[in-house]
């Protein structure tokens, strides 16, 4: 019999003996080697979870594969990340390496720890959602074969999260994301009155839109767009399927950088527009993967040993990002919105 | 459609990373919705254009939420994606699973649905892609069976995460599985029947590392904090010392209040107790020698969204320090006071940060009842446009 | 005749030959003592600049007098500063002395160079000033009576900027101030619908109030003040003579810090409130002097050499700030208006 | 009113600061409204409220502004102050005066005005106290022939002002008070004769210490900068060691960007020239040791100014550097452009900065024709919002 608000199962009945046994009484962590990290509790035990990337977007049979491999390395218990990845729980130090074999055989990569790139928190896209500008886990496919190695090596100065949205909703962190990738319209909504005459509130929709660019049209029972305010965001869109606002000629991807969430060192951040525009270029979005790249590569060759990329970037100062990448600045970088003023160089005091 | 070819799709199978494309193919294998989602997702890349749309609402007996209602705009081509919902579930706190439960999982989904899931979805859900309207609660059914219970979707509150905390995380300073559990039963109601101006996320994180990204992703954030002093063992400092670490370059000069003092004759560390903000920075360094100090809790933080419609909003304090225990009834009677107000004062889709930024922090503290602290704050107001209350001018 | 649109003197009438012959040319400058400034030529050229402090509201006696003194001790020559202080300038080392035993003579101070409390930025108040909620020669005499060994001596960690204004209009620097004290009402205005109707744009009246508190009135050509959303800034009264805003009874003080100009080590930044009210006790409001030294006091012990107050106050966190001055904290210092969002504490970390 | 009592402002006579009280009292010997003035401030202090109202225009032939009529609302018992006018006179470059010049004002003001003075107002003007409707012109007449004119008032280009710069300050990057003399003989029409949306302001300030406080009182501040390497002389650094300067604490750390080393063995001080962002503060600790570059112009910033209506702002980059030379056409040129592009986009009683605010940077510039640079921003836009052009779209 189907129960109605039963909330969901206990976690206690999804953790292995190890961890019920040493709840709360952790000690210390070392990370043996990328993708392994090693906890100690205070009584000595020790814990290894062996952190494997996944495509996020899986068939039963890839879960089930991994199911296979839980029972025979760690007694039928893993978890996931909140980056998606894959932890296996492995009590027996013995079984590290081989469960590392037999994730690779698998063509499944082990790494993600310490200061390495982790797996890319990402969205729907073309896949599943209606407001997409961009797909998402062929971007995020591209891109991490792309950056493969620093995935399964932690060669960079600190973490690195990169986050993929495929549209202004940003489902996820990618407002706050050392580096985000983000499905960016560049067109108007085109008005379909008779949809927008079905079921749409007026006001609602109006409401929506930020800059104020949508009218109610009583004549047409519709709206009308004042191109001029209209900064593409789609919100309309999700209020109303008559504002039509996918453009497969002017659709793509911006690169924001520099955020950060947690509170180590400094404050979280958010990220910030460095390229406001790349192509779709599907399959494999060539502008996008080199873009990010070469960020990352930069990052990685300036910055001091455990700078985050955001901080890097506050230390230097974004003149000199600029100069270092020769990422082009433009007026699109420039704050217009709301809060505008509070990044504009109230200073005579910058580099040159 | 199995005949059709996917030459844009077949590049995305190259390459070192595990490939999304090779998962939709297995499912393809056995299930007809996941071969023609194939082929959509080929025209996809060939138009650069999605092709879902809007549609009807669908559900489960007694919720108003947890599922999402997705149709093909293409429904006569890909006749198995007219419908192609998307069913929410709710994840155990921190995404532990036996395999025993992911295998029931995925027999459910076998037979009711596409074969395709996201492990997780970005709120932390088990996301189920790709099932038709007949099927929503046949599945349901069984997945409750199973133990299982719906997420949220629309305007409630939506399923709680919390990152690994105690369950393996040495700087974990309350228990966020606990939490998470207990929050998410106590507001079943309003996790499942939506009913707030829009939605309304929480995430736990066990510190301030904050590794559910929960002051960016979530209205209401709890991160966990200390209020006495973080503990350092010198013995294992001395062991950091001979192994090498440069302690006042890599730890003492990245603290932000530079609360840590490094005496290199006693290689012997100190903070400065009220000069340390519990950033976590030198526990993450040298997690062997400090930890948080003893009198845990957490700081609730309000109003984080992402970018649409007034700016993405981070979510600030409202609360420094909560004890986090006697069945964590402050917090819930806190969340309670929020929801109220906001249900009050809030417009249709927007969010509590941006009900709290048109209407004030003043008028909001005043009426939840929060007393004013400078934690809330980075710094003060730069104008002087201070409102006065009735009782605090003179008549 | 009277000519139009002549223009200023040229000021190189007005300088002395010293002056003249090292213009661009000077080298460095020292201080020799509080108040005085020696600058030193490229060619070894000395000019010595006493600093006397003024009332700035100053009648033509006064300045009948000082031109007595610089005609006596520099050649005709003086000027003053951008915060109103007489400049004396001296090329003659040996008539530095006397000067400043002539200045004290008369009861002009002499100060407010190097770290010293300089003369107070401040406007027209109740002398001659149509808007404002306070005065403001008075409580820049009280405060520069009770503040004076600041000025005479050089013992604050640095430059210390005080500036009143006597409306929000806040005709000064007093935005960014190391200390702003700025007039302030409490009540809403109270519209005489007469002297609105006399003469008053109503749609600029409507438009000039920053928080939409005003509807126009048709009924009475005049408007109505929603007195919840207004926050008594007075703009309507700039606007409209008919919008009576003085309340004695609720008009006062509000007092803001740490907000600096130069770009010297940190950018320049704006004052933040701490005090949101003092009542206006005239003559000699004690309750603003008295937070005025208070303030001055905690900084001037707990700062280190060469910190601003600002910069002393960012270093240590405000909420340090409010515990070492015991200045208690309201709702009425988080700020609520446009760029409020930029102000909240969006970490999670911070002092207790 | 000669026989009332003052008590309270009798407490303003009291103690070590010069009193503006004895400068009134001063005044009022010999001058009726003086005197009546006295009077009404008294009763001011008893009442706690001003007494002065808005009232007609006045001014001088020829002139929009540069004259603040003022009325009291107690004419009857006041009858002195009934008119009480402000002149403002445009002061000299630096506010350096001879004594003759200003005698020259006291004499004409004794004979037309209050005898009351601010020197200065906060714009930097003469500030003349107290006159009636009738005598203006005639002042001015005076003053005129004296080799003085009006400032500016209303909604004009305000009286520019600049720090005592060349003239005896080291640090001076361009001819501060060239420049404001110049511009200000340039513009004398848009000072005189109200034109546009609001008020603006220019100040002048020959580098970074911005003793004018130009970017938070002025809709353009020009500060003094260079574009080369700061020069440090070494014989002086070690002459500052000498006498006991802490320079790695006093000087290095507190560089902003850390461009300075320190070389502790050879008493050397050592610039890295690309990291300097030329703050002022190694100057400003040692003049004798340190001063600019040779490639000296200014930076040119919009924008600020204070609080009603949308805030204070401060100013703002729009121009990195610009050379200070050929009688400064370039940055008359963008003046013009800059207050062109206002009249047409500007609303009434709106701050150029607050029309760049509403309607965005990247329109302003566009229109008015400066290249985006990264140094007009901290940092680049959080949200994704960005306005694309028709030209750059695929049609
Ligand atoms: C497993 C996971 C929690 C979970 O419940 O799933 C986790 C686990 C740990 N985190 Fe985390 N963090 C996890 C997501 C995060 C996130 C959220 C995110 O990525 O979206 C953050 C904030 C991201 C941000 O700031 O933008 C996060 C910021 C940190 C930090 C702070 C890093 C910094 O210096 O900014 C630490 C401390 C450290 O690593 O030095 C940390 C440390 C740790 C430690 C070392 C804690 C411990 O002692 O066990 C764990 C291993 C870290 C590692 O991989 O090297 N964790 N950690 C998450 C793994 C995600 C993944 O698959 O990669
Ligand atoms: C499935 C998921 C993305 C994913 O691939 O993981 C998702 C998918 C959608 N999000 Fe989201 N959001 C998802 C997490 C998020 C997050 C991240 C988070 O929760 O940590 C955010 C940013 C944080 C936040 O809440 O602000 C997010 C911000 C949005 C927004 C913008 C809300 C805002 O106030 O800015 C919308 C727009 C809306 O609500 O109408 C939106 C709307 C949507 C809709 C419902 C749009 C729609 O009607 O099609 C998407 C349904 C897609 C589909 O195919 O089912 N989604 N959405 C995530 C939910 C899975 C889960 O339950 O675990
Ligand atoms: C005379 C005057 C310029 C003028 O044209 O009138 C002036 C003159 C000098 N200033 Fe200034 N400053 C003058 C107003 C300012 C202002 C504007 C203001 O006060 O409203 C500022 C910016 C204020 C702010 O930041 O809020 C200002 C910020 C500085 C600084 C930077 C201080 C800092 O570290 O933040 C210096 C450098 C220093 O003193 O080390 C400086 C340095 C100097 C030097 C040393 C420059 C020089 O080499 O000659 C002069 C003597 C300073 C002294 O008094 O110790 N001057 N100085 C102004 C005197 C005002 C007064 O009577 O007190
Ligand atoms: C006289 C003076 C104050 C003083 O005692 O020194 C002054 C006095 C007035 N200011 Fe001012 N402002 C004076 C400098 C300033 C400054 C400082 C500056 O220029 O550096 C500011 C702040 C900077 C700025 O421009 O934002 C200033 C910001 C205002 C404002 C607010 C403007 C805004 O956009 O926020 C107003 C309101 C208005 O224009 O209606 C205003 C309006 C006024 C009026 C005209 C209000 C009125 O109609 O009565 C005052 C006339 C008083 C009188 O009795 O004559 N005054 N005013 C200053 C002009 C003297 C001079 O010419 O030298
Ligand atoms: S980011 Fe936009 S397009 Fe992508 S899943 Fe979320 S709502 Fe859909
Ligand atoms: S896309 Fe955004 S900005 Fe454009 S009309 Fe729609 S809601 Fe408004
Ligand atoms: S947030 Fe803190 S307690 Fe939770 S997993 Fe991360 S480091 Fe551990
Ligand atoms: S937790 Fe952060 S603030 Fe506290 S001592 Fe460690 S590094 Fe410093
Ligand atoms: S601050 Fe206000 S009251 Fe004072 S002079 Fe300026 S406008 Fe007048
Ligand atoms: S005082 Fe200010 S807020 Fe109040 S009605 Fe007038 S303009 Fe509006
Ligand atoms: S701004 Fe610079 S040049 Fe001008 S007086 Fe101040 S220190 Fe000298
Ligand atoms: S001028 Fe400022 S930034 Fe440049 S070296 Fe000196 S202290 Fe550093």
């Amino acid at each position: 019999m189907p129960r109605i608000d039963a909330g969901p199962p206990h976690y206690k009945e999804m953790l292995p003996p190890i961890i019920l046994e040493n709840y709360g009484k952790w000690r210390y962590h070392v990370i043996p080697r990328p993708g392994v990290l090693k906890h100690v509790a205070e009584n000595g035990a020790e814990l290894y979870s062996v952190r494997a990337g996944s495509p996020r977007l899986v068939s039963i049979d890839f879960i089930r594969d991994m199911c296979a491999l839980a029972d025979e390395y760690c007694d039928g218990f893993l978890r996931f990340t909140s980056r998606n990845n894959i932890e296996f729980l492995v009590s027996d130090a013995g079984k590290v390496e081989p469960l590392i074999s037999a994730l690779e055989a698998k063509g499944i990569p082990v790494g993600g720890t310490g200061n390495s790139l982790s797996n890319i928190v990402h969205t729907q896209g073309w896949v599943h959602c209606h407001t997409p500008a961009t797909d998402a886990s062929g971007i995020v496919k591209a891109v991490m074969d792309d950056l493969h190695e620093y995935f399964t090596d932690m060669k960079l100065p600190a973490k690195l999260k990169v986050a993929m949205a495929c549209c202004l909703n940003m489902c996820g962190a990618a407002h706050c994301s050392d580096i985000a990738m983000v499905g960016v319209h560049r067109t108007p909504p085109r008005v379909n009155d008779e949809k927008v005459q079905k079921g749409t509130e007026i006001p609602s929709l109006v409401a929506s839109c930020p800059t104020g660019a949508i009218r109610p049209n009583p004549k047409t029972k519709s709206v009308v767009v004042n191109e001029e305010k209209c900064m593409y965001c789609g919100n309309c869109y999700t209020m109303s399927p008559g504002m039509e606002i996918a453009d497969p000629k002017n659709d793509g991807v911006a690169i924001l950088i520099g955020g950060k969430t947690s509170n180590a060192r400094t404050a979280p951040s958010f990220s910030r527009m460095v390229i406001p525009f790349l192509p779709n270029n599907p399959p494999r979005w060539p502008e996008v993967t080199e873009a990010v790249r070469h960020i990352v590569e930069v990052y990685a060759s300036n910055a001091r040993q455990g700078e985050r990329l955001g901080e890097w970037v506050e230390r230097i100062g974004w003149e000199k990002f600029f100069i270092l990448t020769g990422i082009e600045f433009t007026d699109k970088h420039i704050d217009d919105y709301i809060f505008s003023r509070e990044t504009f160089r109230t200073s005579a005091a910058f580099k040159f | 459609m199995s005949e059709k070819k996917t030459p844009q799709l077949d590049e995305l199978e190259k390459g070192q990373w595990p490939s999304f494309v090779t998962e939709i193919r297995k499912a393809a294998a056995k299930n007809p919705a996941a071969e023609d989602l194939l082929g959509l997702l080929e025209r996809s890349y060939e138009e650069k254009k999605g092709h879902w749309k809007h549609g009807g609402i669908v559900g489960v007996k007694g919720y108003g939420g947890g599922v999402i209602g997705r149709y093909t705009d293409l429904p006569e081509e890909y006749p198995n994606l007219a419908e192609f919902h998307t069913i929410r579930l709710n994840q155990p706190s921190g995404w532990f699973y036996t395999t025993k439960s992911l295998r029931t999982i995925c027999d459910i989904w076998e037979k009711y649905g596409s074969g395709l899931t996201n492990l997780h979805g970005s709120t932390g859900d088990i996301i189920l892609l790709g099932t038709t309207t007949e099927n929503i609660q046949p599945a349901f059914d069984e997945f409750s069976d199973a133990g299982f219970d719906l997420g949220g979707s629309g305007s409630d509150l939506r399923t709680p995460s919390c990152c690994v905390g105690p369950a393996r995380c040495e700087h974990a300073c309350y228990d966020t599985l606990d939490a998470c559990h207990n929050i998410t039963n106590e507001f079943q109601d309003e996790l499942h029947r939506p009913m707030w101006p829009y939605k309304f996320k929480i995430k736990f994180s066990g510190c301030a590392n904050d590794c559910t990204a929960s002051i960016a992703r979530s209205d209401c954030s709890i991160i966990g904090t200390w209020r006495d002093t973080l503990r350092i063992d010198q013995d294992a400092v001395k062991a950091y010392v001979q192994e090498g670490l440069d302690i006042q370059g890599a730890v003492c000069d990245k603290c932000p209040t530079r609360a840590l003092k490094f005496d290199y004759k006693k290689n012997e560390l100190n903070v400065i107790a009220e000069e340390c903000t519990r950033c976590m920075h030198c526990i993450n360094v040298m997690p062997k020698a400090i930890r948080p100090g003893q009198e845990k809790g957490a700081t609730i933080l309000l109003g984080g969204k992402s970018t649409i419609v007034q700016s993405a909003f981070m979510a600030w304090v409202i609360v420094p320090f909560m004890k986090m225990e006697d069945d964590y009834e402050e917090l819930k009677d806190l969340l309670r006071r929020i929801w109220e107000w906001w249900d009050e004062n809030g417009k249709t889709r927007e969010r509590i940060g941006e009900t709290i930024y048109r209407l004030g922090m003043g008028k909001f503290l005043r009426e939840v009842g929060l007393p004013p602290v400078p934690q809330m704050v980075f710094r003060p107001r730069a104008n002087p446009y201070v409102f006065w209350q009735q009782d605090e001018i003179n008549k």
